[in-house]
């Protein structure tokens, strides 16, 4: 029973990973990239570690199996976070297909500070050394 | 397999010594990064390939093959050499550069004193 | 029991994502695009140990994969810290 | 004590500065009794030596070198000893006069009693390598010694042409004796020499017989290896007469004579030996008369006498060679007494030009006295003993017939015309005017050639003081067997006596029509001084060597890197190409497709880090490369390195990352043309590798220790990770000098980050940059 | 808390008596040591912990269902030629408020449907998302807000503001 | 870098690699693990907490110096070593005794732990002077 | 490494083990810095501090002959005949291009740097010729090197310190107003000259006894020649920084060195003296270990014997 559930569970893990891949290869930007490594992939790895925890069947396999998968579902979202944040600084820019922005111009070019969607939108600085920086 | 991976030694040698002979030092350094990877591989691929079993005595029965842990100990040593020597190779880089202001290694041939 | 059989399978899967991650990471185009690449084949590569653990019933491997995921994360923060503080100069390359 | 009489001299030569600060120039008398002491030693030992039974002494030094401290006293040996110490007293005491008030007086002495010292060393030992030692160090010391006045350009240029002359000659010496030791099973000289036969049938002898001869010659200034002895007259006079007539010179001479027995009597020894020995003579004669400086003139009349010398010893005979060892005492205490007296003339006048001085007799009597004595001495005229020395040349030449003898007798020709240029002319010719007004010299340097003189006089006229005691017994230790040597003064009416008589009016011939003949002579001989050769391979050399250095030292370090992965490639090739080393593997396992999957990552992921133009997207592939090569290392049954590969990669990662910021993007900076020559040196560098690898596979390096390592973990180490267990116990020294390096690159770095920048600005001070000067 | 260890200790017990610590038997003497404190809640005294372990459980569960969901719309996206998505960058008021809190909800929003978290403004009152499938801007925030931070909320905030929604 | 998610995961993850360290070092000696890996990892944690907040404050938290890390860590391995020698072993001779604790089992204790253990701080001090003097720049 | 051997010496086709052989070679070979791979060594030595620079003057490339003669004299002695052989080659063009590396510089610490070049085709020398005695040459000459190659970077450095250059053209005079300084020079000078009786001169008679032994004539002439050009540089700097009168602009006038900086010279220069006098224990025990060396069993007996 235990062999047959963790081979399930491998199938539908290495499904997912694969749809992350294909996801990361197939998306038109950053941000829907970033979706699918951290959604589908941490859910495959989690699924593969579930089917080495059936498999083993040992409370030490186990509680590492399930540490892992604790410690992706803690870390793939703030890695995902922080890359995606660091993109937006560095300006990457969205699917053409984007419908809106909320996000754009209150970051504070200087600081970092984020502003509120309240606050007044400040002109982004690329509309104006767009080819400065170079 | 070993044959394969042979040809994956010499392609990462190959480009690590591409890497190595290029004039910016940046360049060199992933050379050297590559470089390690290769050594690594060679010694661990001419020590014979074991597929599965680690190095591990089980407690009281000892496993029938297991690989052979000699070379591994010897990777292993080689593989934080490496790290250390990487380290210090891109700071001794970082230093040059913010003292020459140049990248390339044949300007930096009037500094040699 | 069919492990054998399905540990193939998912090796296959694992190995096809590891290349199409590849992809990624040799086509960008922006240097994030890339961490994202190097930060999926971290993610497979824990997939592919616990896949190698189960395939060779060696329970010792779970533990390789528990250091992978920590390492996998620090690359990304890393990659991210270097894209933040060096804003657009990565484009400059 | 004769290790103690030889250790005396280095002794004295420590102290010697202190004594001389303290007592200034007359410390000589003081320092000068050491070696007069020695004299008398040696001295005292000459009976027992004539009686056959040698002084022996030894010490251990090197034995598995064959090299112990063995010195022997036999009557060659203290012939010489006596020749060294001796002169060394009047040198001594001379050097105090000569050089009164100079700051480095202490320091010549010093340097003269070392020189004496190892030339004692050199004539009193009996092995051949502990000869080598003091050989060298004569050469050494003699170095510093010409070099005295080294505040001249000159002089540091003869200094350095001495040296390297005759420590050249010593390094062809040293492989010499080695070979002459291995032909004959020992370094014991008084053992070699009775092995002549063992010797001479090696095939060994030829190329010991030609290096040593090498060594003797350099040594002894022959020809072609003159030409250092007359430049080396930039030394001051003392050290002229002492090293470059009495003793240095003739350590070659010496080597000869104490050698002949064992390499002696075959045909390659007789013409070798002689026919040099002739050709020196006759060249060092000549050149002699070309000469003006009383002091070059006297080098090159030494180097004929060495030539004849050389000569004799060839000759090989018995008359030969007792004619050899009175010739060797008289030419030392006469051309040391006219070597002393130049100095004394120079002193007074200010001049060592021959054709500027004349009459100096009336305000210079004793010197002229010991001039005067000397030079009738070297003239060969009766009573003095170097009549007795001629004659038994004379006697011995006839021998083997009369056109030898006729050589000799124009050479010793040339030799009387140069006494009569330097000890006749100077000062019982027509006076000249002189710049100075010459007094006498001091005592200090009247003492040492009247003495010189005074021997010459008192062993003319009774060379029973000599023959059968000293010079006899010589004579017999060069031959090997037993001489009867009797000298008298009168010979009755033989050739040698007419050949005399010729030798000494061609000689005064010669001295009347002197002036004429100079300058012709000079230009005729010129193409003989074979010292230009020594400058052109002083020239070529520095040539050679810059040029070399140049190439080689480009400093471009890509140029270096190509040249080293050259090498790899190319020896490694050749290796794997010769008897057929390369072979495919013979236990090659199937791989699974997963296998081959890792294997195209870690392949693609190289080739983008070499292609990609964004530096991190280079380090991403490098990262990259890395996981795939951790995921053979787990395939593969080694889950320590694994783990520790995917560590090391990440914090690589994040290292290059930080740096990054700091470092330039990437450039392009090669041409294409480069690029295609790099990817191809890489590509076959690469396919070696492969080569390499593909033949290397299941060659198991270790084998036979693993299964130890495997059994023994669990017992010994308390481990069962067998990597572990190996790691922090079996091979523990290795991790801890690998934890050692780990820690050495971290300070560095940290060294590295936090030191202060001191060349902010970038341009290297001209101070720090010799290249910039050099123009490379 | 302290119930939750006392819950575990028990299970522990229950492994140590029955002999074999396999992750079923940790799980069913959590179970049973649970039921066991349930029992014994009076002596105990009342804490929020017997509401808060389902209602846990029940977010658990409930989050699982929606990662599977998400990563099927993902998938669905992915394999099919054509893009179904509607992509937006949305600012999502908070109510959480500690670090933890949004730190976690944060994290869970990237892990579920369609919405990844890119940041969180200087003053930690407004969540930024990328959400993939936006036709309704209002819907997704709801969504968060309503799934989500309400959920979490009442877990780590207790019984206190269990009547608050 | 100002996210405080990052900071909060980072501060929450630090004491399980730390643990998670530990572990790998204790038990390296029978499993994969040990010093090398444990040590890198312990590193690993300072290097993440270095990134989410600033070099200068991981400093101040690690309290000790790297570098007197990297000495102390030669020191517990030199002094591994010559134990062996001050009992007329070989240096670096492992020696070992036997703990038993009621109630927990025997212990085995050896000079190869506190070699290990000298490894591991060695490499932490490695990787934390290497990062932090780098993130300072 | 005992077990090593065996494996070697018994199984394997030679062929692959030359070839291993042969990139041994080229790894130790840079680090020793042997021809044609010595590139990095003068360029790096006289960057450093001097006291640095004397230090890796001792040692540095010592560890990578040393590993060169452990290997080749333990592990790969298969094909002597070719790798043995290419070692004499490397050793002679190692020497030659060294010396006349030297030859051709006038900053002192460069030529200096260049002569541990040829100091290690010395040591490649003894080598090469793989008999007792000849390893016995190398092993000497390492502990020769070491001492005598320090003291004269030691010496460069105190001329540094108190003439304020390394430049043979701009220095002088210094034998009058250092005298002491000029002997501590002449000393490990001429024991690198191989002069006698000091230490460099027992090392090569040492390897000139056992290359005559070993008939190989060509590379005991080389050495010879060699070292007369080592003499030739040492009397270069003689000449220059010792002999020549100072400079002219009386400025820059040498001061003299505190004896705290002279002592540590002084310490070596006359070690290598002592080393020279007393050479025979230091010989005997470096024949022992040449023996050792030339004769793997032994070591494999010290290190299997005891092991299992």
């Amino acid at each position: 029973m235990a062999a047959y559930l963790s081979a399930a569970f491998m199938l539908i893990g290495a499904a997912f990973m694969l749809i992350a891949a294909l996801g990361v290869v197939r998306f038109p930007d950053l941000f829907m990239r970033l979706h699918a490594s951290t959604k589908s992939a941490t859910l495959g790895v989690g699924c593969l570690m579930v089917a080495a925890a059936l498999q083993f069947e040992s409370l030490a396999i186990t509680t590492r199996a399930l540490a892992v998968v604790v410690f992706l579902f803690l870390t793939a979202p703030v890695g995902a976070h922080v890359l995606g944040r660091a993109a937006y600084f560095s300006r990457i820019p969205l699917w053409d297909g984007t419908l809106s922005d909320d996000l754009r111009g209150h970051y504070d070019a200087s600081t970092h500070a984020l502003a509120g969607p309240e606050a007044p939108r400040v002109p982004l600085p690329e509309e104006v050394d767009e080819e400065q920086g170079a | 397999m070993e044959t394969v991976l042979a040809f994956v030694i010499g392609g990462l040698y190959a480009a690590a010594i591409y890497m190595l002979l290029r004039r910016s030092v940046v360049k060199l350094l992933i050379g050297l990064g590559l470089l390690s990877h290769a050594a690594n591989l060679l010694i661990f691929t001419a020590a014979g390939l074991t597929r599965g079993r680690a190095p591990v005595v089980t407690a009281g029965a000892p496993a029938a093959v297991i690989a052979d842990p000699l070379p591994q100990a010897l990777i292993l040593t080689a593989i934080v050499i490496g790290f250390g020597v990487t380290a210090f190779a891109l700071v001794l880089v970082f230093r040059v550069y913010s003292t020459l202001r140049t990248d390339n290694l044949d300007r930096m041939r009037e500094a040699d004193a | 029991m069919s492990t054998g059989g399905v540990t193939s399978v998912v090796f296959g899967a694992l190995i096809l994502a590891f290349l199409l991650a590849f992809v990624r990471l040799a086509r960008g185009p922006s240097l994030p695009d890339r961490v994202v690449a190097l930060d999926l084949m971290a993610t497979l590569a824990v997939g592919f140990i616990a896949t190698y653990a189960v395939a060779t019933g060696q329970a010792l491997y779970v533990d390789l994969a528990l250091v992978l995921a920590l390492v996998a994360f620090l690359g990304t923060v890393a990659f991210a810290h270097y894209i933040e503080k060096g804003g657009r100069s990565w484009r400059r390359i | 004590m004769i290790i103690a009489s030889v250790a005396a001299g280095f002794g004295a030569a420590l102290i010697a500065p202190v004594v001389t600060r303290w007592l200034r120039h007359r410390a000589g008398w003081l320092l000068g009794t050491l070696p007069a002491a020695l004299a008398l030693y040696f001295a005292s030992l000459i009976p027992q030596a004539a009686g056959g039974s040698a002084t022996t002494a030894r010490l251990t030094w090197v034995e598995d070198l064959g090299l112990s401290l063995s010195l022997r006293a036999d009557s060659l040996s203290l012939l010489m000893a006596l020749l060294i110490s001796g002169i060394g007293a009047l040198v001594v005491v001379y050097a105090g006069g000569y050089l009164k008030g100079h700051p480095a007086l202490g320091a010549l002495y010093a340097w003269i009693l070392a020189f004496m010292a190892s030339m004692l060393g050199v004539v009193l030992a009996d092995n051949l390598l502990v000869l080598f030692v003091f050989w060298e160090l004569t050469s050494i010391t003699s170095f510093i010694l010409i070099g005295f006045h080294h505040d001249n350009e000159q002089a540091r240029a003869a200094a350095l042409q001495a040296l390297l002359v005759t420590a050249g000659g010593g390094l062809a010496l040293l492989p010499g004796l080695v070979l002459l030791g291995m032909a004959g099973g020992t370094f014991e000289l008084s053992e070699l020499n009775l092995q002549a036969a063992r010797i001479q049938s090696s095939p060994l002898f030829g190329p010991a017989l030609a290096l040593v001869l090498i060594g003797a010659f350099t040594k002894s200034a022959q020809f072609p290896f003159h030409f250092w002895l007359p430049n080396a007259m930039a030394a001051p006079t003392p050290v002229s007469a002492y090293l470059h007539s009495a003793t240095m010179v003739k350590a070659g001479v010496y080597l000869l004579a104490r050698l002949s027995p064992a390499l002696a009597g075959g045909p390659a020894w007789a013409f070798s030996v002689g026919g040099i020995g002739a050709a020196t003579m006759l060249l060092g004669g000549a050149m002699a008369l070309a000469q003006t400086d009383l002091k070059r003139l006297l080098a090159y009349s030494t180097i004929s006498a060495l030539g004849l010398l050389t000569l004799l010893i060839g000759i090989g005979t018995p008359h030969a060679l007792e004619a050899a060892m009175v010739l060797l005492l008289a030419h030392a205490l006469y051309k040391g007494a006219l070597f002393l007296v130049a100095g004394a003339v120079e002193h007074e006048t200010g001049t060592r030009q021959a054709p500027l001085l004349g009459g100096l007799a009336r305000a210079m009597p004793w010197t002229a006295a010991a001039a005067g004595l000397a030079m009738l001495s070297m003239a060969g005229l009766p009573p003095l003993l170097g009549f007795i020395s001629k004659e038994l040349v004379y006697e011995s030449a006839f021998e083997l017939g009369w056109p030898l003898a006729v050589t000799i007798a124009l050479t010793l020709a040339f030799s009387v015309c140069v006494s009569g240029v330097v000890g006749l002319v100077p000062f019982w010719g027509r006076p000249k005017p002189l710049e100075r007004h010459p007094h006498e010299a001091p005592p200090s340097m009247t003492f040492g050639p009247l003495l010189l003189g005074g021997l010459s006089l008192v062993f003319g006229l009774a060379p029973g003081l000599i023959d059968g005691r000293l010079a006899g017994p010589a004579a017999a230790a060069a031959l090997g067997a037993p001489v009867a040597l009797k000298l008298s003064l009168w010979h009755g009416l033989t050739p040698a006596l007419g050949l005399s008589a010729a030798t000494l009016v061609l000689g005064l011939g010669l001295l009347v029509f002197i002036r004429l003949m100079r300058t012709r002579l000079h230009a005729a001989l010129r193409p003989w001084g074979s010292e230009r050769v020594y400058q052109a391979g002083l020239t070529a050399l520095n040539l050679a060597a810059r040029g070399l250095t140049q190439l080689l030292q480009s400093g471009y370090h890509r140029r270096y890197l190509t040249i080293i992965v050259l090498t790899t490639v190319a020896a490694g090739t050749f290796t794997l190409m010769r008897s057929g080393a390369f072979n495919w593997p013979a236990a090659d396992s199937p791989p699974g497709y997963y296998e081959l999957g890792v294997a195209l990552l870690i392949v693609a992921a190289a080739v983008m880090a070499v292609t990609t133009s964004s530096r991190l997207g280079a380090v991403a592939a490098m990262g990259a490369a890395g996981y795939g090569v951790a995921l053979i290392y787990l395939i593969f049954g080694a889950p320590d390195l694994a783990m520790t590969q995917f560590l090391i990669e990440s914090l690589t990662v994040i290292l290059f990352v930080l740096a990054f910021h700091h470092l330039p993007p990437f450039a392009r900076l090669t041409t294409v043309s480069e690029r295609a020559g790099d990817a191809a040196l890489a590509l076959a560098a690469g396919a070696m590798m492969t080569a390499l690898v593909l033949s290397a596979v299941g060659v198991q390096l270790y084998p036979s220790i693993s299964p130890y390592y495997v059994q023994a973990a669990e017992s010994l180490a308390h481990a069962r990770n067998i990597v572990n267990a190996i790691l922090v116990d079996f091979r523990g020294i290795d991790t801890l000098g690998e934890i050692c390096v780990l820690a050495i690159s971290a300070l560095g770095v940290f060294a590295l980050l936090k030191m202060p920048r001191r060349k902010a600005e970038g341009a290297p001070t001209p101070e720090a940059d010799p290249q910039a000067e050099t123009g490379r | 808390m302290s119930h939750f260890l006392l819950n575990i200790l028990l299970a522990l017990t229950w492994a140590a008596l029955t002999g074999g610590f396999t992750p079923a038997n940790l799980l069913l003497g959590f179970g049973l040591g649970f039921l066991a404190l349930q029992v014994a809640r009076r002596p105990l005294g009342q804490t929020g912990y017997f509401s808060t372990l389902p209602r846990m459980a029940a977010f658990v569960f409930f989050f699982l269902v929606e990662m599977i969901i998400a990563n099927l719309r993902v998938a669905a996206d992915v394999l099919t030629p054509r893009w179904h998505m509607r992509p937006r960058v949305l600012a999502v008021p908070l109510e959480a408020a500690t670090d933890v809190e949004i730190t976690l909800l944060a994290n869970l929003v990237s892990l579920t449907p369609g919405s990844l978290n890119l940041d969180v403004s200087s003053d930690r009152r407004v969540l930024y998302v990328h959400a993939m499938y936006a036709d309704d801007p209002e819907l997704v925030r709801r969504q968060i807000k309503e799934g989500f931070e309400r959920r979490l909320l009442r877990i780590t905030r207790g019984l206190e503001r269990e009547d608050e929604p | 870098m100002t996210s405080f998610i990052l900071t909060t995961t980072a501060r929450l993850l630090m004491p399980l690699l730390f643990m998670f360290s530990l572990f790998l070092y204790a038990r390296g000696h029978n499993e994969p693990g040990g010093g090398f890996v444990a040590g890198l990892v312990a590193g690993a944690a300072w290097v993440l907490y270095a990134l989410a907040t600033d070099a200068a404050q991981a400093r101040r938290a690690l309290r000790v110096q790297p570098q007197s890390l990297i000495g102390w860590g030669l020191l517990a391995a030199l002094t591994s070593g010559l134990i062996g020698l001050v009992l007329g072993y070989p240096f670096l001779t492992g020696q070992w005794i036997r703990l038993d604790l009621p109630g927990f089992g025997a212990f085995e204790l050896g000079t190869p732990l506190l070699f290990d253990l000298g490894v591991y701080l060695t490499v932490l001090g490695v990787t934390t002077t290497i990062v932090f003097a780098l993130a300072e720049e | 490494m005992a077990a090593k051997l065996h494996a070697l010496g018994s199984v394997q086709p030679p062929g692959v083990i030359t070839a291993l052989a042969i990139l041994f070679l080229i790894a130790f070979g840079i680090k020793a810095a042997i021809f044609p791979l010595f590139f990095w060594l003068p360029a790096s030595y006289h960057t450093p501090q001097v006291e640095v620079s004397a230090l890796f003057a001792g040692l540095l490339t010592k560890v990578g002959a040393y590993s060169l003669i452990r290997v080749f004299s333990l592990v790969f002695v298969q094909d002597t005949g070719f790798t043995h052989t290419l070692i004499l080659i490397l050793a002679g063009l190692t020497m030659l291009t060294g010396v006349l590396g030297a030859v051709a510089q006038y900053d002192m610490r460069r030529l200096l740097s260049f002569h541990i070049i040829s100091q290690i085709g010395y040591l490649l020398m003894g080598l090469g010729l793989l008999t007792p005695l000849s390893l016995a040459g190398a092993v000497f000459f390492i502990f020769h090197v070491s001492v005598a190659k320090t003291a004269l970077f030691l010496v460069s450095g105190i001329i540094h310190r108190t003439a304020g250059t390394y430049d043979l053209r701009r220095l002088g005079g210094l034998y009058r107003s250092q005298p002491g300084l000029a002997i501590l020079f002449l000393l490990p000078a001429l024991s690198l000259a191989g002069l006698p009786p000091l230490s460099g001169f027992f090392g090569k008679l040492t390897l000139i006894q056992a290359g005559l032994s070993a008939r190989s004539p060509l590379i005991v002439g080389l050495a010879l020649g060699v070292s007369l050009l080592t003499l030739f540089s040492m009397i270069k700097i003689w000449n220059e920084a010792f002999w020549k009168p100072g400079p002219a602009d009386a400025a820059q006038a040498p001061g003299r060195a505190k004896p705290g900086l002279l002592l540590p010279t002084a310490i070596l220069s006359a070690l290598t003296l002592l080393i020279g006098l007393g050479a025979g224990p230091v010989m005997s025990l470096a024949q022992r270990a040449g023996t050792q060396l030339a004769d793997p069993g032994i070591y494999i007996l010290t290190v299997l014997g005891s092991a299992p």
